[in-house]
C-alpha cells in the first residue's frame, strides 16, 4: 500500500517560523513513514493559498493541513477538499470549525495575547507609555492577539498605549518605525513587537538609539533572532511556542486520524517526538500543543535552533 | 514554410498562441492530473481576476502619453471592502451593494482619468498617488471596532453572494462564462470595431495628431481610466465572492502583474499598439504556467523563478527571431 | 539673462518640491517639538540613504525612457551575498566589492537583455525580480542571516560631524553623478537616448552602450544600498527589499523625472525622496493613525504636482 | 581618384518592397550633385545607406577610391560624411546647442563638455548663416519646424565634412532662407566639399546643381550635367509622362465672406490680424519662417485662445475651444508638421486616411462600417497616387512625400466649408504636386473656401486668388490681380524696409 500523502500549507514560505514547522513536519514524516508535502505562497496572500490548496486537491493528497491567511476565505476550498474525501485540518491558525476535522493549536489565542501583555507589564514595572509595532495591518491572528492584549490592558491601569504602527514583514521598516516612535514619544517605556520581524526590529532600534534600559521590548518572535537582545537586556522576555513541535504534531495528528483513530475529549496525548503533552478539546475539535512559552535569559540558549 | 515562420514571429499574437499550445502539450504529456476536464475548467477561474486587471491595464496603456494605472490593485481592494462592509456589516441588500461597489470603481477610475487628462499630470504620478489613497481608504473602512483599532476582513455573506465566484455552469466557473468571456467580447468589439477604439489607437499613437484630427483626446482618456476602474471593481467583486471574504489587502501587488501580462501580450508601453487577443493569450499563458507547475509539484520558490525565466525568455526569443529574420 | 535664468530655476519642478519640503519642515517644527531634534533629523537621513543612493541610478534609467522594477530584489540579493560573506568572516573590503559586484552583474544582465535583446524593460526587470527572489530563497533556505560583525555596521550606523556616514557617501555619489549627467558626453547621451532614440542613433551615439551603462550603474548602486541595508539592520531576510522599487521610483518621479524619458535631475530625485521621507516621519511624530498614512501621502503627492500645473497655467495667461 | 564617393549596384529591400534595384551613384569633390525622382523613388533610402543609417542588401561603396563599409552613422561621420535628413530628427527636450553637438562634443582637457567653446562656435556659425542665435540655450522643441530645419542644417556644417548630404532641406523653408542656404552651399563647393542635394523644387536644382541624377522606382533613369537637360526632360524621366500645369486663378469674390477675422491678436505671435475669406476663394498666406501664419491658422482652428479680436464664421461670431468644435462647425486644418501633428505613424495607411471621417461611417452603436472605410482609403490612394504596398502598411514606412500625401488625403476626405492648408505640398514630387493643385482648385471651384499657407512662392503665385503676406506677426500686404507679383510679395514678406535682398527674385 502507498504511503499517506500529507500536505501542509503555511501562510507563506521562507520565514524562520514556518521553516521550523516544516522541519518538524519532515521529522514526523520520517518517524511515521508518510510523505510530507510543504508548499505555500511566497507572500501571505490568501488568494494564492486557495489556488495552491485547490491544486493539492487535484493532485489527490490524503490530508491537507493549512495555516490560513484568512479563515473565512479558505473555507470554500476546504469544503471542496472535504467533499473529495480529503482529511482537512488547520494548524497554527484556525479556519471555520465546521469544515475542518481538526485544529492543531499552538496555544489558546487569548492566552497568547494575555501572556504577551503580562510580560510587557512585568518588564515595565506595570506603568508608563508603550507602543505596538505590528506587521501587516491586515494580519488576522496578529490583530486578534492585539485585541486580547488590549483586553488584558484593563488590568494595568497605569499603563497607556500611545500608538499602533505597522512595518510589514520587514526588519528595516520596523527599525525605522521604532526610531521615529522613540523620537515622537519621549516618555515611551515599552514596546511590543507583534511578529517575528518587528520584534527584533524594535529591539535593534532601541539599541541603535542608545535607549537600552530605558525602553524595554517584548513580543512574539523566534529565539535565534531574539537571543542577542535578551543577552543585552533590551528584551527581558518574549513569547512563543515551539514551532518544530507544532509541525511535528500536525503531521502526527493527520496520520493518527488517517489511520482511523479518534481523539478523546480532555485526554493528554503522549507524542514521542515532542516535549509537551498535547491535549484534545472535543467541543472545538482542537488539539492544543500547550501553553504559550516564555523565553528569557534563563532558557533561551536551549532553543537557539529555531 | 519559412514564410509561415516569418509570419508567426512577426505577429505577436500568433507567437503567443504557439507558445501557449507548446506549453499546453508539454504539461498535458508530463503532468498527471493536468489534462482532465475538471482541471482545465477549474483552473480558468484563477485567471479571471488578474485577467480583468490586465485588460484594464491594456486599455490605459493603449491610450498613450505614459498611460499606466498603478491603482488597479487598490481599486480592486477598496471595492471589495465596500461590497463587504455594505453587505456584512451594514446589512445592505447584496445586489445593491455590488452595484454601489461597481459605481465606486467607476468613480475612482473617472477621478484618475480627469486628473490625467485635464491637468496634464503624468498617469504614473496620478495613479501612484491614488494607489496610496485607495489602499489607505480600504484599510480605514475595514476597521472593525469589535477588534480594536484593527482592520479586519468581512466574511459573513449570504449564500447567494457566492454565486459569481463559486458556482459552475456545465462545469465551467460562472465568472469565466458569464463575466470574463462577455467582457472580452465587449472589449474586442470596442477596440476592433467601434469608433471609440479607432480613436483610442489614434490618441495612443500620436496625441497631437489626434487633437488636430478633431478627436477629443481628454474624453477618450477619461473613458479608459473609468473603464479601468470598472474592470477593477468587477475583479474586486468576483474575488470577494470567490474567496468568501472581503480583505483590505487582497489586491496588493496586482498592478505590476497586470502590467506585465499586458506587455507580454504585445501592448507597447508607448501606447497605440497592441491587441486584445495578445493580452488574452498572455493571461492564458500565465494561468497555465501556475497551474502546470503546481500540479507538477514544483516548489513555489522555483515556480517564481521559472515564471520570470519564461516571461523574459519568451519575449527575448520573439525579439531574437525577429532580429535574425531582418538580416 | 540672469533674471530669466533665475526665473527658469523658479519654474522648475525641483523648486516646487524644495518649497514643499521647506513648508513641511516649518509646519512640523511648529507642531511637534521633536521634529527639529538632532536625533530625529539624523534618523531621517539614515532612513533615506538607501533610497537616495538607488534613486541616482533609477533617475538615469528613467531618463533613458526605461524602468527597473528589480532594484528591490537587487538590493536584497546584494545584502544576502554581503550578509553571508560577513558572517563567514571575510574582510569588509571584499564584502564591499562583492556587494557592488553582485549588483553590477545583475544590472549588466538587465541591460544586456534590454539593449541587445530588445526586450521591454518592464518585462526584463520584472522577470529578474522573480528570478532573484527565487534565488534568494534558495541561498537563504528560509533562514535569516543575523550576527553581522560590528566592524561593517559603521557604514550603516556611524556618524561623522553628526551626520550619518551613509549620508556622506550619498552626498558624494550625488555630487559626482550630477556632474556626470550635466557635463560628460556620456551623461548627455543618456538624455539624448531618452528624448529621441532615432536622432541619437544618427548622431552617432551608441544606444546600446548607453542603455547598458545606466542599468549597470543602477545595479551597482542598488548593490551598494544592499550593503548599507545589512550594515544598518544587522539582519537579512528572505524578503529584504521587497516594495523598495516603488519607493525609489516614486522618489524619482516626484522629483520631476519624466517617466516618458528625456528629462530629469538627480537632485530632483533626492528631493523627491526627502519629500516622502519627511511626510512619513512627520506623520509618526504627529501620531496620525497609521492606517491613514497612505491617504496623506497620496493627497500630498497630488497637491505637489498640482502646484506645478497651476503655476504653469498662471504663467501662460 | 576621380570621385570622392562612388556607389555601385546598391540593392535594398524592406520586406516585400524593393526600394533600390542596383543604383549607381557618384560624387566628385567640389560639385553639387542633385538627386531627383518621384515620391518613393528611393532617394532617401540611398542617402541613408551612404550616411550609415541603413545597411544595403548588396552593392559596394567606395570612398576616396577605397572600398568602405559604412555600418553606422558614427562611421560615416568619422570618415567625413555629414547629413541633413528629410525627417527632422531633434531632441525636443534638449537645448538647441546640444542638438547641434550631441555625439560629437567639444571637450575640455578633462573630457568634460566645453559649453563655452561650443556656444562660441555655434554663434559664429549661426551668424554666418544669417540666423539669430539668442535661442541657443532654449529647448529645441520650442522652435518652429522651419527653424528646427535650419538648426539641423547648421548642425551638418559644424564639422569639416568632405561630403554633405541635404535631403529636401528646403521643403519647409522660404526663398529667403533657401537663398542663404545656397550661398553656403556654393561656398562649401568652392572649398572642395562634395554635396548631394535632394529636392522636389526643380527651379532650385537648376540654380545650384552641377550634375543631376534622376531616379524612378529604385533605379537610376539618367545622369546629366545640368546644362544638358531641361525641366521638361527631368519631369518626363521622373514621372514617365509629360506634365501640363496651368492653373489660372482669376480671383473670385462673393458677397458674404465665409470667414471674417477682425483684429485677431495673440502676443507675441501675431497682432491685429484682419482678413476676409470668401466661399470658392483660395487665399494664399505667405511669409518668412516664423512670421506667424501657422499661429493665426491654429488660433482660428481652436487650438489657442486669442487675446483679442473676433472671428466670424458662416455669419456667426465663433470662438472654438478645441479643434473638435472647429471641425464640427466645418473647418479643417492640415498641419505643417506632419510627423508631430499630422500622422499616426504606427497605424495603417487606411486608418490615417479615414480617421477624420469615422463619424460618418458609423452604423449602429458606434460600430464602424469597415467596408466604407476601406473604400475611402482606396479612393484617395488612387487619386493622390500614394505609393504603398497595401492598405495595412504602417505609415512610417512610407517615403516622406507619400506620408505627406496621406496627411493630405486625410484632410481631403472630410467635406468642410473651410479648408486650411499649412504647407500642403511639402516634399511632394512635381507630378503629384500639380495633380494636387488641380484637386484643390477643383474643390475651390465647387465652393470650398481655402486658406493656403505656403513658403513656396511659385505655389502661392500659381494657386491663390489673393495673397496675404505676413511679417513678424503682422499683415504687411494683401495682393490680388496685377498687384500679385513676386516682387511685391517678397517686399512685404521681408518687412517693406528691406529692399529685395540680393538675388531673392525667382
Ligand atoms: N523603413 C521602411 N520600411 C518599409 N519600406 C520602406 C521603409 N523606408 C522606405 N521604404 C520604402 O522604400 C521606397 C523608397 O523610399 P524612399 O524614402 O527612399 O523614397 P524617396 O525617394 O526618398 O521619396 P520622397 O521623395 O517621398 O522622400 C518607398 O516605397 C518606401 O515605401
Ligand atoms: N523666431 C522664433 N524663435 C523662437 N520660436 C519661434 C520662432 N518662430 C516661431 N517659433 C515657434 O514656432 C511655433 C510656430 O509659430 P509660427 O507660426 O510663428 O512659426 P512658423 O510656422 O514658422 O510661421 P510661419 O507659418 O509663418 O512660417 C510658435 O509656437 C513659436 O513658439
Ligand atoms: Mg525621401
Ligand atoms: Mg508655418
Amino acid at each position: 500500500e502507498a504511503k499517506y500523502r500529507i500536505a501542509f500549507v503555511p501562510k507563506l514560505i521562507g520565514i524562520p517560523y514556518f521553516n521550523a514547522m516544516e522541519e518538524g513536519g519532515k521529522k514526523a514524516a520520517q518517524d511515521l513513514d508518510v510523505e510530507f508535502i510543504y508548499t505555500g505562497p511566497v507572500t501571505a496572500d490568501v488568494a494564492k493559498q486557495i489556488e495552491i490548496i485547490d491544486n493539492l486537491i487535484t493532485q489527490g493528497v490524503d490530508a491537507i493541513a493549512v495555516a490560513p491567511n484568512d479563515p473565512a476565505a479558505i473555507t470554500p476550498v476546504l469544503k471542496k477538499a472535504k467533499e473529495k474525501g480529503i482529511l482537512v485540518m488547520t494548524s497554527d491558525t484556525d479556519g471555520a470549525q465546521d469544515v475542518r476535522d481538526l485544529f492543531v493549536n499552538q496555544a489558546l489565542q487569548n492566552e497568547i495575547g494575555y501572556t504577551v501583555m503580562d510580560e510587557l507589564a512585568k518588564a515595565m514595572n506595570y506603568e508608563g507609555e508603550f507602543a505596538i509595532v505590528s506587521c501587516g495591518p491586515t494580519a488576522w491572528n496578529l490583530n486578534i492577539w492585539i485585541a486580547y492584549e488590549l483586553e488584558r490592558l484593563a488590568q494595568y491601569p497605569k499603563m497607556k498605549l500611545v500608538t499602533i504602527r505597522y512595518a510589514e514583514e520587514d526588519v528595516q521598516m520596523a527599525i525605522n518605525v521604532m526610531l521615529d516612535l522613540i523620537n515622537a514619544f519621549p516618555n515611551l517605556k515599552g514596546v511590543i513587537g507583534q511578529c517575528s520581524t518587528s520584534a527584533p526590529g524594535v529591539a535593534e532600534a532601541i539599541e541603535q538609539a542608545g535607549k537600552s534600559g530605558q525602553i524595554v521590548a517584548t513580543g512574539l518572535s523566534v529565539p535565534s533572532m531574539m537571543a542577542k537582545y535578551v543577552k543585552s537586556g533590551t528584551v527581558k522576555s518574549f513569547v512563543l511556542w515551539n514551532p518544530i513541535d507544532l509541525g511535528y504534531l500536525t503531521v502526527w495528528a493527520a496520520k493518527y486520524l488517517l489511520d482511523g483513530n479518534q481523539f478523546e475529549d480532555g485526554k493528554e496525548y503522549e507524542v514521542p517526538g515532542i516535549e509537551t503533552k498535547p491535549k484534545y478539546i472535543a467541543k472545538d475539535k482542537m488539539l492544543v500543543l500547550g501553553p504559550p512559552k516564555v523565553f528569557d535569559a534563563s532558557n533561551i540558549d536551549q532553543y537557539m535552533f529555531f | 514554410m519559412k514564410r509561415v515562420l516569418d509570419y508567426i514571429v512577426e505577429n505577436r499574437v500568433l507567437f503567443l498562441l504557439v507558445l501557449f499550445v507548446a506549453l499546453f502539450v508539454v504539461f498535458a504529456v508530463s503532468v498527471p492530473g493536468f489534462f482532465t476536464f475538471y482541471n482545465l475548467t477549474n483552473m480558468t477561474q484563477y485567471g479571471v481576476e488578474l485577467g480583468l486587471l490586465a485588460l484594464a491595464e491594456m486599455l490605459v496603456i493603449l491610450s498613450g502619453g505614459g498611460g499606466i494605472d498603478l491603482s488597479v490593485g487598490s481599486m480592486l481592494t477598496i471595492v471589495a471592502m465596500i461590497i463587504g462592509v455594505l453587505i456584512g456589516r451594514v446589512g445592505l441588500n447584496p445586489s445593491l451593494s455590488i452595484l454601489l461597489g461597481l459605481f465606486a470603481g467607476a468613480g475612482m477610475g473617472y477621478l484618475n482619468g480627469v486628473l490625467v487628462s485635464y491637468t496634464g499630470i503624468l498617469p504614473f504620478i496620478v495613479t501612484l498617488a491614488s494607489l496610496y489613497i485607495y489602499k489607505s481608504l480600504a484599510l480605514i473602512i475595514a476597521v472593525d471596532p469589535r477588534f480594536g483599532p484593527n482592520p479586519m476582513p468581512v466574511s459573513n455573506f449570504p449564500e447567494s453572494f457566492y454565486f459569481v465566484g463559486q458556482y459552475r455552469i456545465a462545469g465551467i466557473p460562472f465568472q469565466v462564462l458569464c463575466i470574463f468571456i462577455p467582457v472580452i467580447l465587449l472589449l474586442w468589439l470596442l477596440l476592433e470595431k467601434s469608433i471609440f477604439g479607432r480613436y483610442l489607437y489614434g490618441v495612443g499613437s500620436n496625441e497631437k495628431a489626434a487633437l488636430f484630427s478633431g478627436i477629443n483626446v481628454c474624453r477618450v482618456r477619461v473613458t479608459v481610466y473609468t473603464l479601468s476602474g470598472i474592470l477593477s471593481a468587477l475583479s474586486g467583486w468576483i474575488i470577494t465572492s470567490r474567496i468568501a471574504s472581503a480583505r483590505p489587502d487582497i489586491g496588493t501587488g496586482y498592478e505590476l502583474q497586470a502590467i506585465t501580462i499586458a506587455v507580454l501580450g504585445g501592448v507597447s508601453i508607448k501606447g497605440g499598439e497592441g491587441s486584445i487577443g495578445g493580452v488574452v493569450l498572455g493571461i492564458a499563458i500565465i494561468t497555465l504556467l501556475y497551474n502546470g507547475m503546481q500540479l507538477a509539484g514544483i516548489h513555489q520558490i522555483w515556480q517564481l523563478g521559472s515564471l520570470g525565466v519564461v516571461l523574459v525568455g519568451s519575449v527575448l526569443l520573439n525579439q531574437v527571431l525577429l532580429a535574425r529574420r531582418k538580416i | 539673462m540672469t533674471n530669466t535664468g533665475f526665473r527658469k530655476v523658479l519654474r522648475r519642478r525641483e523648486f516646487t518640491v524644495l518649497g514643499l519640503i521647506v513648508l513641511l519642515v516649518v509646519l512640523f517644527s511648529l507642531t511637534t517639538e521633536r521634529f527639529m531634534s538632532v536625533s530625529n533629523l539624523s534618523n531621517l537621513l539614515l532612513q533615506l540613504a538607501g533610497t537616495a543612493i538607488s534613486a541616482i541610478g533609477m533617475t538615469m534609467v528613467i531618463i533613458t525612457g526605461g524602468i527597473d522594477v528589480s532594484v528591490g530584489s537587487t538590493l536584497g540579493m546584494a545584502s544576502v551575498v554581503a550578509g553571508k560573506l560577513l558572517v563567514g568572516g571575510y574582510s569588509p573590503f571584499l564584502v564591499l566589492l562583492s556587494a557592488l559586484g553582485t549588483g553590477l552583474v545583475i544590472g549588466l544582465f538587465n541591460g544586456t537583455l534590454i539593449a541587445f535583446g530588445n526586450v521591454p524593460p518592464i518585462i526584463v526587470t520584472l522577470g529578474m525580480m522573480s528570478i532573484l527572489r527565487s534565488l534568494m530563497y534558495q541561498l537563504l533556505g528560509g533562514r535569516w542571516i543575523s550576527g553581522i560583525p560590528p566592524a561593517i555596521r559603521v557604514i550603516g550606523l556611524g556618524k561623522w560631524l553628526g551626520v550619518p556616514i551613509s549620508m556622506w557617501i550619498t552626498v558624494v555619489l550625488i555630487a559626482f553623478f550630477t556632474y556626470f549627467l550635466s557635463s560628460r558626453p556620456l551623461g548627455r547621451a543618456i538624455y539624448a537616448v531618452g528624448n529621441n532614440p532615432e536622432a541619437a542613433r544618427v548622431s552617432g551615439i551608441d544606444l546600446r552602450r548607453t542603455t547598458l551603462f545606466v542599468y549597470a550603474v543602477l545595479g551597482a548602486l542598488a548593490g551598494f544600498a544592499g550593503l548599507v541595508y545589512v550594515a544598518r539592520t544587522g539582519i537579512v531576510q528572505t524578503n529584504t527589499g521587497s516594495g523598495f522599487e516603488l519607493e525609489v521610483i516614486a522618489a524619482v518621479v516626484l522629483g520631476g523625472t519624466s517617466i516618458l524619458g528625456g528629462r530629469g535631475t538627480i537632485i530632483g530625485s533626492l528631493l523627491g525622496a526627502f519629500l516622502v521621507g519627511i511626510i512619513k516621519n512627520g506623520m509618526v511624530l504627529l501620531n496620525v493613525p497609521a492606517l491613514s498614512e497612505g491617504l496623506v501621502v497620496g493627497v500630498l503627492i497630488i497637491l505637489s504636482v498640482m502646484i506645478d500645473v497651476i503655476r504653469a497655467r498662471g504663467e501662460r495667461s | 581618384m576621380e570621385y570622392i564617393l562612388e556607389c555601385r549596384k546598391i540593392f535594398k529591400s524592406f520586406g516585400g518592397v524593393q526600394a533600390l534595384r542596383g543604383v549607381d551613384f557618384t560624387l566628385r569633390s567640389g560639385e553639387v550633385h542633385a538627386l531627383v525622382g518621384e515620391n518613393g523613388a528611393g532617394k532617401s533610402t540611398l542617402i541613408k545607406i551612404i550616411s550609415g543609417a541603413l545597411l544595403p542588401d548588396r552593392g559596394d561603396i567606395f570612398y576616396m577610391g577605397q572600398p568602405v563599409r559604412i555600418d553606422s552613422p558614427r562611421k560615416a561621420q568619422e570618415i567625413g560624411i555629414s547629413t541633413v535628413y528629410q525627417e527632422p530628427l531633434v531632441y525636443s527636450e534638449l537645448s538647441v546647442l546640444e542638438n547641434i553637438f550631441l555625439g560629437r562634443e567639444i571637450r575640455t582637457p578633462w573630457g568634460n563638455i566645453d559649453w563655452k567653446r561650443e556656444e562660441e562656435q555655434a554663434r559664429s556659425l549661426f551668424a554666418s548663416l544669417g540666423l539669430p542665435h539668442h535661442f541657443l540655450r532654449e529647448p529645441m522643441g520650442e522652435l518652429s519646424v522651419g527653424l528646427q530645419q535650419l538648426v539641423l542644417i547648421a548642425k551638418a556644417l559644424v564639422y569639416e565634412a568632405k561630403v554633405i548630404i541635404f535631403d529636401e532641406p528646403t521643403a519647409i523653408l522660404t526663398e529667403h532662407e533657401t537663398e542663404r542656404l545656397f550661398t553656403i552651399i556654393r561656398k562649401l563647393r568652392d572649398q572642395g566639399v562634395g554635396i548631394i542635394y535632394i529636392s522636389h523644387r526643380l527651379e532650385e536644382i537648376f540654380r545650384i546643381a552641377d550634375r543631376v541624377t534622376v531616379m524612378r522606382d529604385g533605379e537610376v533613369r539618367g545622369e546629366f550635367p545640368i546644362t544638358a537637360v531641361d525641366r521638361a526632360k527631368i519631369v518626363e524621366l521622373m514621372a514617365g509622362k509629360l506634365l501640363v500645369e496651368e492653373i489660372a486663378r482669376r480671383g473670385v469674390k462673393g458677397d458674404h465672406p465665409l470667414l471674417s477675422v477682425q483684429g485677431l491678436t495673440r502676443r507675441p505671435r501675431f497682432f491685429d490680424i484682419s482678413f476676409d475669406l470668401f466661399p470658392g476663394e483660395i487665399l494664399g498666406f505667405f511669409g518668412l519662417v516664423g512670421s506667424g501664419r501657422t499661429d493665426v491658422a491654429q488660433t482660428i482652428f481652436g487650438l489657442f485662445r486669442p487675446e483679442s479680436g473676433k472671428v466670424f464664421f458662416d455669419g456667426r461670431e465663433v470662438s472654438f475651444g478645441s479643434p473638435e468644435e472647429a471641425m464640427q462647425a466645418g473647418i479643417a486644418y492640415l498641419p505643417e508638421d506632419r510627423k508631430v501633428q499630422g500622422l499616426f505613424p504606427i497605424q495603417s495607411v487606411a486608418y490615417n486616411i479615414s480617421v477624420t471621417v469615422l463619424r460618418e461611417l458609423v452604423r449602429r452603436l458606434g460600430i464602424v462600417d469597415v467596408r466604407k472605410e476601406r473604400d475611402i482609403a482606396e479612393k484617395h490612394i488612387r487619386e493622390l497616387n500614394i505609393k504603398t504596398p497595401n492598405l495595412k502598411t504602417r505609415v512610417y514606412s512610407l517615403s516622406g512625400g507619400n506620408q505627406q500625401k496621406v496627411v493630405l488625403a486625410k484632410w481631403l476626405s472630410v467635406t468642410p466649408k473651410l479648408l486650411i492648408l499649412d504647407e500642403p505640398t511639402r516634399g511632394i514630387d512635381v507630378a503629384s504636386k500639380s495633380e494636387i493643385h488641380n484637386l484643390i482648385a477643383h474643390l475651390a471651384d465647387q465652393g470650398l473656401a481655402v486658406m493656403m499657407i505656403s513658403s513656396e512662392l511659385p505655389e502661392i503665385l500659381k494657386m491663390s486668388d489673393r495673397v496675404v503676406v505676413m511679417h513678424e506677426g503682422r499683415i504687411t500686404g494683401v495682393f490680388e490681380g496685377p498687384e500679385k507679383t513676386a516682387e511685391n510679395i517678397i517686399r512685404a514678406a521681408t518687412g517693406e524696409r528691406m529692399a529685395v535682398a540680393g538675388g531673392v527674385g525667382v
